[in-house]
């Protein structure tokens, strides 16, 4: 199997945990240690070929185009972390099955934990720096699940969200900063970057490179000043604080630092942060874990101090100080994750972990307390165990460091560290597990089952393996790590050993551990000390940065999603206005040269009449049925302009389409409030006037600078083309049926959709709250004659004449002006004649076609005459026509044309006939009175409507 | 010339108004509107197939040689599109099993013509002819957010409607102008007239092209032509607001086509006029948006400024107008239909299981289903916000490395990544508070949740979720049939080549 | 001649037209602006019929036929809705 | 010829010499229901000259018969009096004036604007 | 003529641009349509204007108006018959619903009942 | 020739007149034409003619109508020269009841339609139970002689063509 494996196989390990979670919790804390056991099993089995000095990699194309691909490899460095996280993942399983309640959801938490380790291994494996940036956000996103896993605490939630959006957020900054990088040294593929060191610290591009890449690796590594997101964090589970705070995840920013090493180091901006926020954050946190009372918030502050120590040891830019670093970081995963899982225990057993309520348990838990006091005493640096050992390097190569310039500062603020590491372990050791056996622990604390304690004792084993036995345990290991960290350079001698003599680093040693036991002793004074100091803020600048940016987002948004549409049109309109106007600055431009047309006495009336009609509907459209009639006014005035321009087809449609929009508004008014209120503040009419002036400006300004200069339209062609190619000599129609029929049949279902809605919105305003407004709208003063006599016999009379218009207008379209559109509205206005006259149901009731069908096949029809041209291997809407003779009638034409426009006829009555009847449902009603059934109210004794009902179809009810 | 290409087009036209026909039968109108479905979804990979060998295939609809008539065109572009509206298309229509067809009148009929309108809208090759499919297109979606009614649909509705016709009115003074200056309206004769147009008229073509580009530009939710975004989305049905993600990215498609087409690199005095413009704007939507999806106190709302958010990140890509930019577009596009259609559905489906709490950001009773849910909320809150391992990520990172020629780099990358942590805080609020918090609220609540557990909606959100996770996995095969779409559009000649033929210089034939 | 009496027509359509709009404006009920547009209506159609007089066609006659069915039709609708307020019921 | 020209022309002046009447009395007269009597006028003589002259002008000069025209007269005359009638009834409805001018039907009933016809024809109610 | 035409469609674009700034659900239909008044004019101008030379084919005829404008205004002029069909019902039916036709309101916290189907 | 086919030969004729008229051009197509128009139009619309209306004189029509066209051309004149040469107040307007003999609607509407085109009157309203007409009159000073001249030169005619 392909090391490409390696982080897949706790990837999709996580699948089954929730899954066997119904066999049991042996099953399940089997089924998750089986990835995990199978993922070591398979890094292991490469360890030999990275230790004769090789690399294994395995590399897939993902994306290769952007430089993005599954390269996996496994170098000294990538083999430690893995072999850590593996290792120590593995105990974690084990102490978790024992550690978590029945209530808490096993398989969930297994899932989680597979998935971070899984993302894990895949950021210390990635051999591509966007596959690492990919796998790093991945431990995010499962930390963050990881944290939040106990939900009902509030704690939990808040701890997991910080800690998502300042991980989360670095790995932004990462993101940019490895892209940075690829740029610079123009490969993705980490191998080939650490051959370019010299080539990226050349770069213009390095410093923000640089600060970006940090602040990926800070965010992660919990360094000053993001370090307040870790202690939040233990919110969960201890075996995921043991995990993630120990081995893991606020490592992944210390292995980010020393995988980069060899191409970022050594510069002198590099020194000059990383070292400083290193050592700042040693002490900081060291500094808080001092005086916290919860256990687990001292070893998460104490992480956060060694995290530091790490960093800046990494900062120092030496090889050798790269080499203790390696040595403290596997060091600390030891006796870390041990400390951590004691607490567990000690939580688990005593119900508490709070420092002042515990006490003796040494002698009340021995095996327990005995590994915890070891581990422990590691934190502290005790001689004999491998704690002591990274610190002597640590302080040795710090006791050298001097920082911009200055020798002593670097290892006194060392010294200090260590002294307040030395305080912080004493304070733990003895106040938890030392000193008399109390009385009153919530639960009586006694040694848990080898379950949880035997996890703790392997991890205990190499504390004091290393510890003793430095050169022969952990040499292999540290400089084939180290050597993966300092890349090309030799590696420095080293000797991992306990006495390396009287150096410096001895005795710093020893001042600090005289003064951890004196600051220990002297805690109460130091407490009231750092009582009088400002508190720690970090926390609450991030809940207020975090709060302030959801109120000022929401002010933000309110401010500008108003939700009023004026606004919203005055921006628009605004912007259409500036951009147009940008435009047209940006080009060249000259009036042409066309002659213009002379002005006749007509077309000056009708403008006259349509800018007066502008002016007044300004001015008095409050009056909504007022606007309408000059709206209707406006509308003949532009269709007499179509006439007079020579486009009578236009003028035919503008109005038919006119007066059946006017009916429509009417019955809308009717319903409607029938006046506008008028708007007060000039302020705001003066606004939108000009916004209204400049647009009218600007498009009649077009206009005109389009009318000045000539056209060479393809429309010549069309016009050419219309009778030979056609069949017809409309060219209009010809064109809209035939060169761009397909607009047409775009055009009707436009028409049959806006049916569709029109009918499904009515239909629902039958019931609700709409329904019972329309029941109590009050009506002014009526007439009492719904259907007038006289209207209902002329409407009649007109009915038969009006249809044969229609049936004129249509067939002479294809020829002369007219066609399916024209002729479909009058035959609409036919039949709307006929509802006005003598009312909806009675109108209704004589249609021999239910409107819905019609509209169907009116698109059905336009459709299939489409459809017909596949017949003949044509493309769809492929006309064609033909000259036919019969006796008597004489020659004519039939032209498949005319089958599409009959569709455009159907689908045009249906839409005005579907929307019509059907807000003239809804206006029914709002009807107080029952209206006379038509068709006329007067009826006169001789005329027998009672035969003609019988006669009628049935009413048909449009649904 | 093969019939297929407009098979698209005829498919939902003629399903819709079966669909009239048979509106007595709502079980035999489901059958047919998922069979009608299923068939474009076939043509659908039939066009990719066809399209794939990247040929361009006019198709002469009435047989009329270009520019006369009208072409639809097929090539890489189109054909991706189409396919990724079938796709998004047979999801939203397995969802509204859910009940939702049956809120109203006319949903499958509704639905088609909108499908219609897009695919339409896709594939024509001529500026008028995709006036007209926008208009189908917007008048279905108007249909369809007012599905079912309610107050809040209503005033969102008119809003919408409102803008839109605004928008159309500015169209046809686009297409006007565009015509004015050049006497055409095919798109393949359009950039070769356009590359013609002297300086005299210059003025007039730059400002109808930019006319247009804002036409397009408010499809697309461009910051500060948004506003009815937010609204309508949020009040319109789940299923409908899944179908309209596909409706801001037919505006990105409209940008894509005609800058790299029309006024591309042989525009003329046209060139490139539109680029300056979209890069600033993009990124004040970015920031919108970000903005928005911290603001929201309901869920839905969130999305939609996800959604706004998202496009801002897709123009910007477009901005650059160069293969990788819109590279990257592409797959975002891809990307963000099919994660913006599936948050959607989420929503919608969380909202179901909240009982009174519906998607308010408020601790609840935990729901039904709260693992599944939440499950599938993770991923494509992910998936939207940019983490990896889904094509949100991906998508980010085609966009950071597009841009990196950019002289705004910095800002780009800044604004992008800036907003990105903001949504990711959004999304987090959102989640923590639906499903821990919720999961923390006192269970012995008197009020019994609702149990809506049905399998066809929660199948079509798991499909569109997977669907990212594919488009992560083989992001690299993908880019590579998005990279030579790129290629095709930044070369038009091909294009115009395979429309116009030789009739540019054979004087004025006959029908074909 | 005929070309002189087309002119004089104009004329005379034109002061009928700007009359009519006089009455619109001026109101001042509702129904004189109604009844206004239905005498726009009519000069509209007299216009159109000298129009066809003037370029010898018959090119318009359609329209004005039209014009007189529309402007039945919306007077109709206009006091039905005044006098009833549902102008279908 | 001259002769046909002369006919031609005088109708054109005939018809646009009632239309501006008509419109004049739309504008000049006092109320409503004196205005109604303008546009009729023009209705009726105004454009029914001026389409007796294009019939006689196709027919006649250019020799090309055309009686189309008679149909929008027909037109006319059948819908003028609708819409006068109804703009009186609308006008009577509105104005309470005009209701108190009203005389007597002398019938059982009132006017219909006012008085709702009676059921099965036989008066019920009486308003004035 | 042509700058009567250009001015024309000026005015009308005013007053329609005015009108849909106003606060309410009428006025801004009524401007609607006189925003599509005016673009029609607009389109059908692009293709230049014409008088008395209307685009039907008769022999002896030398110039026609460009008939390809007059067939999108045709176009555009019947699916702004549907738009405002539509717009005006949604107007309508809001008002019903709600008992106003503002339209410069937020409309209520976008998460109520009626949303979601039961 | 049955009511089911032909449920309207009047205005079946009348169809196919109109047709020829607006086509302008009689021709045995377009007569053809027009006939099948003539049969299928008031087929279709049957359902909206409730029953039929008859002129039982045919002939009196053309009387009629010529009556009414010189009244027309007289009136108009003299009402000319009251809207050009009177104030408008000065005018006597005012409204009579005409009372009906009348009892078809047809007719009804034929005789309220004559007095509104002819100029000096219009009618304005009818009684609710259709029994008599409201006219309104430009100027008049004897209302007894109008109604009686509109009973005699018009109703009586009606009644005859109608009844
Ligand atoms: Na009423
Ligand atoms: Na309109």
């Amino acid at each position: 199997m392909t090391i490409a494996f390696l982080p897949l196989i706790p990837l999709l390990g996580a699948l089954f945990p929730p899954l066997a979670i119904k066999s049991g919790r042996n099953v399940c804390a089997l089924v998750t240690l089986l990835p995990t056991v199978a993922a070591l099993v398979l890094l292991l089995a490469a360890a030999p070929t990275v230790y004769a000095g090789g690399v294994v990699r395995a590399q897939y194309e993902w994306l290769p185009q952007f430089g993005l691909s599954y390269s996996i490899f496994i170098d000294g460095l990538g083999l430690f972390f893995a072999g850590m996280i593996l290792g120590i993942g593995l105990l974690i399983i084990i102490y978790a099955r024992y550690y978590l309640s029945p209530k808490d959801p096993m398989g969930r938490f297994y899932a989680y934990l597979l998935l971070f380790q899984g993302a894990m291994v895949g950021v210390v494996l990635s051999d591509n720096i966007l596959l690492l940036a990919t796998f790093w956000e991945l431990t995010s996103l499962s930390s963050f699940l990881l944290i939040g896993y106990w939900r009902h605490l509030p704690g939990g939630r808040q701890g997991a969200r910080m800690a998502l959006v300042v991980t989360g957020g670095g790995g932004l900054l990462l993101l940019a900063g490895l892209l940075l990088l690829g740029r610079i040294a123009g490969s993705y593929e980490l191998s080939e970057i650490l051959q370019r060191g010299d080539m990226v610290r050349a770069s213009p591009l390095y410093v923000p490179m640089l600060l970006l890449v940090l602040g990926g690796a800070f965010t992660k590594s919990a360094q000053f000043p993001f370090h307040f997101w870790l202690p939040h964090a233990m919110a969960a589970p201890t075996p995921v604080s043991a995990y993630l705070h120990s081995a893991t995840m606020v490592k992944a920013g210390v292995f980010l630092l020393a995988r980069l090493w060899p191409v970022l180091a050594g510069t002198e901006i590099w020194i000059l942060i990383v070292s400083l926020v290193g050592l700042i954050t040693m002490l900081v946190g060291a500094w808080i874990a001092l005086f916290k009372d919860d256990l687990k918030a001292i070893l998460a502050y104490s992480t956060v101090s060694h995290l530091g120590l790490m960093t800046m040891l990494l900062g120092f830019g030496t090889p050798m100080a790269a080499v203790a670093a390696v040595f403290h970081i596997l060091n600390h995963a030891t006796f870390k994750a041990a400390l951590f899982m004691s607490v567990g225990i000690v939580d688990h057993e005593a119900g508490t972990r709070d420092i002042r309520r515990l006490g003796g348990l040494l002698y009340l838990m021995p095996i327990t307390g005995t590994l915890a006091l070891i581990a422990a005493g590691s934190m502290a640096g005790l001689p004999l165990l491998n704690g002591f050992l990274s610190k002597e390097m640590m302080l040795e190569e710090a006791a050298h460091a001097a920082y911009a310039g200055n020798a002593w500062i670097v290892p006194a603020l060392a010294t200090l560290g260590a002294l307040l590491s030395v305080a912080y372990s004493a304070r733990l050791a003895i106040k938890v597990y030392l000193g008399p056996v109390r009385s009153d622990y919530p639960h009586p604390p006694h040694d848990p089952p080898a379950g949880l304690w035997l996890p703790v004792a392997v991890l205990v084993a190499p504390v004091i393996a290393i510890g003793l036995l430095p050169a022969l345990v952990a040499t292999r290991v540290v400089s084939q790590t180290a050597l993966a960290v300092i890349g090309g350079e030799p590696l420095p001698i080293f000797k991992l050993a306990l006495w390396h003599g009287v150096t410096p680093a001895l005795l710093m040693s020893i001042l600090a551990f005289a003064g951890g036991l004196g600051a220990f002793v002297a805690w109460s004074a130091l407490d009231r000390l750092r009582l009088s100091l400002p508190p720690p803020e970090a926390k609450r600048i991030f809940d207020a940065t975090v709060s302030a940016a959801v109120t000022g987002s929401r002010a933000a948004i309110a401010a500008l999603h108003t939700g009023s549409l004026p606004r919203y049109f005055a921006v628009i309109v605004g912007t259409i206005l500036i951009v147009g106007i940008a435009g047209f600055a940006s080009g060249s431009y000259s009036p042409g040269m066309r002659p213009m047309l002379p002005v006749n006495a007509p077309a000056f009336t009708v403008w006259a009449i349509l800018i007066a009609t502008c002016a007044v509907t300004i001015a008095a459209h409050g009056n909504r049925l007022l606007a309408l009639i000059l709206s209707s006014m406006v509308g003949l005035g532009v269709s007499l302009a179509f006439l007079q321009f020579s486009a009578p087809d236009l003028a035919l449609t503008q109005i038919s389409a006119d007066v059946v929009t006017t009916i429509l508004l009417l019955l809308a008014l009717n319903l409607l409030p029938r006046t506008t209120p008028r708007e007060t503040g000039h302020a705001r009419k003066f606004r939108d006037g000009a916004i209204a002036g400049l647009a009218g400006l600007g498009i009649g300004g077009l206009a005109y600078a389009v009318m000045t200069t000539d056209l060479q339209s393809i429309s010549s062609y069309h016009i050419a083309q219309s009778k030979p190619g056609g069949g017809g000599t409309n060219v209009v129609n010809v064109i809209l049926v035939d060169f761009r029929g397909f607009d047409t049949f775009g055009e009707i279902i436009v028409l049959c959709i806006a049916a569709l809605a029109i009918y499904a919105l009515l239909e629902s305003s039958l019931r609700g709250a709409a329904a019972r407004r329309l029941a109590s709208m009050r009506q002014g003063i009526e007439a009492a004659d719904a259907h007038p006599l006289m209207l209902v016999v002329v409407t009649r009379v007109l009915l038969p004449l009006v249809l044969t218009v229609g049936v004129y207008i249509f067939l002479r379209g294809h020829n002369l002006p007219g066609g399916g559109f024209v002729a479909g509205l009058v035959v609409a206005i036919a039949l709307l004649m006929q509802a006005i006259a003598s009312g909806y149901e009675w109108a209704a009731m004589r249609r021999r076609i239910n409107a819905h069908t019609m509209l169907a096949l009116g698109v059905l029809a336009a459709g299939l005459t489409g459809l017909a041209s596949f017949l003949f291997a044509r493309p769809f809407l492929t006309s064609t026509f033909g000259y036919f003779h019969l006796p008597v009638i004489g020659e004519f034409e039939l032209a498949s044309a005319m089958a599409f426009d009959a569709g455009v006829f159907l689908t045009v009555v249906g839409t005005v006939l579907l929307s019509l009847s059907q807000i003239a449902r809804v206006g029914a009603r709002a009807e107080r009175n029952p209206v006379p059934e038509g068709p006329s109210d007067i009826r006169f004794p001789q005329r027998a409507d009672a035969a003609v009902s019988a006669a009628a179809p049935t009413y048909r009810q449009e649904d | 010339m093969s019939h297929w290409i407009v098979a698209p087009i005829v498919i939902p036209a003629f399903a819709a108004p079966l669909l009239l026909l048979v509106r007595r039968a709502p079980h035999l109108q489901r059958k047919v509107s998922l069979a009608a479905t299923a068939l474009l979804l076939a043509v659908g990979i039939a066009l990719y197939g066809l399209a794939m060998d990247g040929t361009v295939r006019p198709y002469f609809l009435g047989s009329w040689p270009a520019p006369y008539g009208i072409v639809l065109v097929l090539d890489r572009l189109s054909a991706t599109m189409v396919l990724l509206t079938a796709v998004l298309a047979s999801a939203v229509a397995l969802y509204s099993l859910n009940g939702w067809d049956e809120k109203g009148h006319h949903f499958h009929s509704l639905f088609q013509f909108q499908l219609m309108g897009i695919n339409g809208a896709l594939l024509t090759g001529d500026v008028f002819n995709l006036f007209v499919f926008f208009e189908v297109m917007l008048i279905a979606s108007y249909g369809l957010l007012l599905h079912g009614g309610g107050s809040n649909r209503l005033r969102a509705g008119f809003q919408y409607v409102a803008i839109n016709l605004v928008g159309s009115t500015l169209f046809l003074v686009a297409v006007g102008l565009i015509y004015g200056v050049t006497g055409t309206l095919n798109m393949a004769d359009l950039a070769v007239k356009v590359s013609q147009v002297t300086g005299d008229s210059a003025a007039i073509l730059r400002t109808g092209a930019l006319l247009l580009f804002l036409v397009f530009a408010l499809k697309a939710a461009l910051v500060p032509l948004h506003w009815w975004l937010p609204t309508a989305y949020a009040a319109a049905p789940a299923p409908s607001a899944a179908l309209f993600a596909i409706m801001t990215k037919v505006g990105a498609y409209c940008i894509i086509r005609v800058f790299t087409l029309i006024f591309g690199a042989d525009g003329g005095a046209a060139a490139f006029v539109a680029a300056p413009w979209i890069l600033p704007a993009a990124l004040v939507t970015l920031l919108i948006g970000a903005l928005g999806v911290l603001a929201s106190r309901v869920l839905v709302d969130l999305v939609c400024f996800a959604v706004v958010w998202s496009m801002g990140s897709l123009l910007v890509a477009v901005s650059f107008f160069d293969a990788q930019g819109l590279t990257a577009a592409l797959y975002y596009t891809l990307h963000s239909t099919l994660i913006g259609a599936a948050l959607f559905l989420l929503s919608n489906l969380i909202a179901t299981r909240r009982g009174r709490w519906h998607g308010l950001l408020q601790p609840s009773p935990s729901m039904v289903q709260a693992g599944l849910m939440g499950g599938l909320f993770f991923l494509a809150a992910i998936a939207m916000a940019g983490l990896p391992p889904l094509s949100g990520f991906i998508g980010k990172l085609m966009i950071l490395a597009a841009a990196w020629p950019s002289a705004l780099a910095g800002w780009i990358w800044a604004i992008v990544l800036a907003t990105s942590l903001v949504v990711i805080v959004g999304f987090s609020r959102a989640g923590t508070v639906l499903f821990w918090k919720s999961e923390a609220v006192d269970a012995s609540h008197p009020e019994p949740l609702p149990e809506p557990v049905r399998i066809a909606p929660l199948t079509a959100a798991i499909l569109l979720v997977s669907g990212t996770a594919l488009l992560a996995v083989f992001a690299g095969p993908v880019t590579r049939q998005l990279e030579a779409t790129a290629q095709q559009l930044l070369d038009p000649a091909p294009y115009i080549a395979a429309v116009l033929g030789e009739q540019q210089t054979a004087g004025l034939p006959g029908r074909r | 001649m005929i070309a002189s009496a087309c002119l004089i027509a104009f004329g005379a359509i034109l002061v009928s037209a700007v009359l009519a709009l006089f009455r619109l404006v001026r109101g001042p009920d509702v129904l004189d602006r109604v009844l206004a547009l239905d005498t726009l209506v009519i000069n509209i159609i007299a216009l159109i019929v000298v129009i066809g007089l003037w370029f010898r066609t018959s090119m318009y006659f359609e329209a004005a036929l039209l014009f007189a069915m529309v402007g039945f039709l919306t007077t109709v609708a206009f006091c039905k809705y005044l006098l009833r307020g549902n102008v279908i019921e | 010829m001259a002769i046909f020209e002369t006919l031609v022309a005088l109708l054109i002046v005939i018809g646009a010499f009632f239309l501006f009447v008509g419109s004049l009395g739309l504008a000049k007269l006092p109320d409503l229901m004196r205005r109604l009597h303008g546009p009729t006028k023009a209705t009726t003589l105004g454009i029914g000259a001026l389409l007796i002259a294009s019939m006689f002008y196709f027919a006649l000069i250019e020799g090309d018969p055309s009686i189309h025209e008679l149909l929008i007269t027909l037109f006319l005359f059948l819908t003028a009096p609708v819409t006068a009638q109804m703009i009186a009834k609308a006008y009577i409805l509105r104005s309470q004036q005009t209701q108190n001018a009203l005389p007597p039907t002398g019938g059982r009933t009132g006017w219909a604007t006012l008085d709702p016809a009676p059921a099965d024809g036989s008066a019920e109610t009486s308003r004035d | 003529m042509e700058i009567l035409v250009a001015s024309a469609i000026g005015f009308l674009t005013a007053a329609g641009i005015y009108l849909i700034l106003r606060m309410h659900s009428f006025p801004v239909i009524i401007g609607l349509t006189f925003l599509s008044y005016a673009i029609n004019l607009f389109l059908f101008a692009m293709g230049r204007l014409a008088i008395d030379r209307p685009p039907i084919i008769a022999s002896g005829v030398e110039g026609y108006a460009d008939p390809l404008p007059q067939a999108l205004v045709l176009t555009a002029i019947v699916i702004s018959f549907g738009m405002t069909a539509l717009i005006v019902v949604l107007a309508l039916r809001g008002f019903l619903e709600t008992g106003s036709d503002r339209v410069d309101e937020r409309p209520s916290p976008s998460d109520s009942g009626e949303r979601y189907p039961s | 020739m049955s009511a089911r086919l032909f449920p309207h030969p009047l205005l079946s004729i009348t169809v196919a007149i109109v047709w020829l008229l607006l086509v302008n051009d009689i021709t045995a197509g377009q007569v053809v034409l027009g006939l099948f128009l003539g049969w299928a139009i008031p087929k279709l619309t049957s359902a909206y003619w409730p029953d039929r209306p008859l002129i039982r004189r045919p002939g009196k029509v053309i009387a009629y109508a010529f009556i009414v066209l010189m009244d027309i051309v007289i009136s108009n004149i003299q009402v000319a020269y009251w809207v050009l040469y009177r104030r408008g107040p000065s005018l006597r307007s005012r409204f009579v009841t005409v009372p009906l003999d009348l009892t078809n609607a047809e007719a009804i509407t034929t005789l309220a339609g004559t007095i509104t085109m002819t100029p000096g009157t219009v009618s304005a309203d009818l009684s609710a139970d259709g029994k008599a007409l409201l006219v309104h009159c430009l100027e008049t000073d004897d209302a007894e002689a109008t109604v009686a001249q509109i009973k005699d030169r018009y109703e009586r005619r009606l009644k005859e063509i109608f009844e």
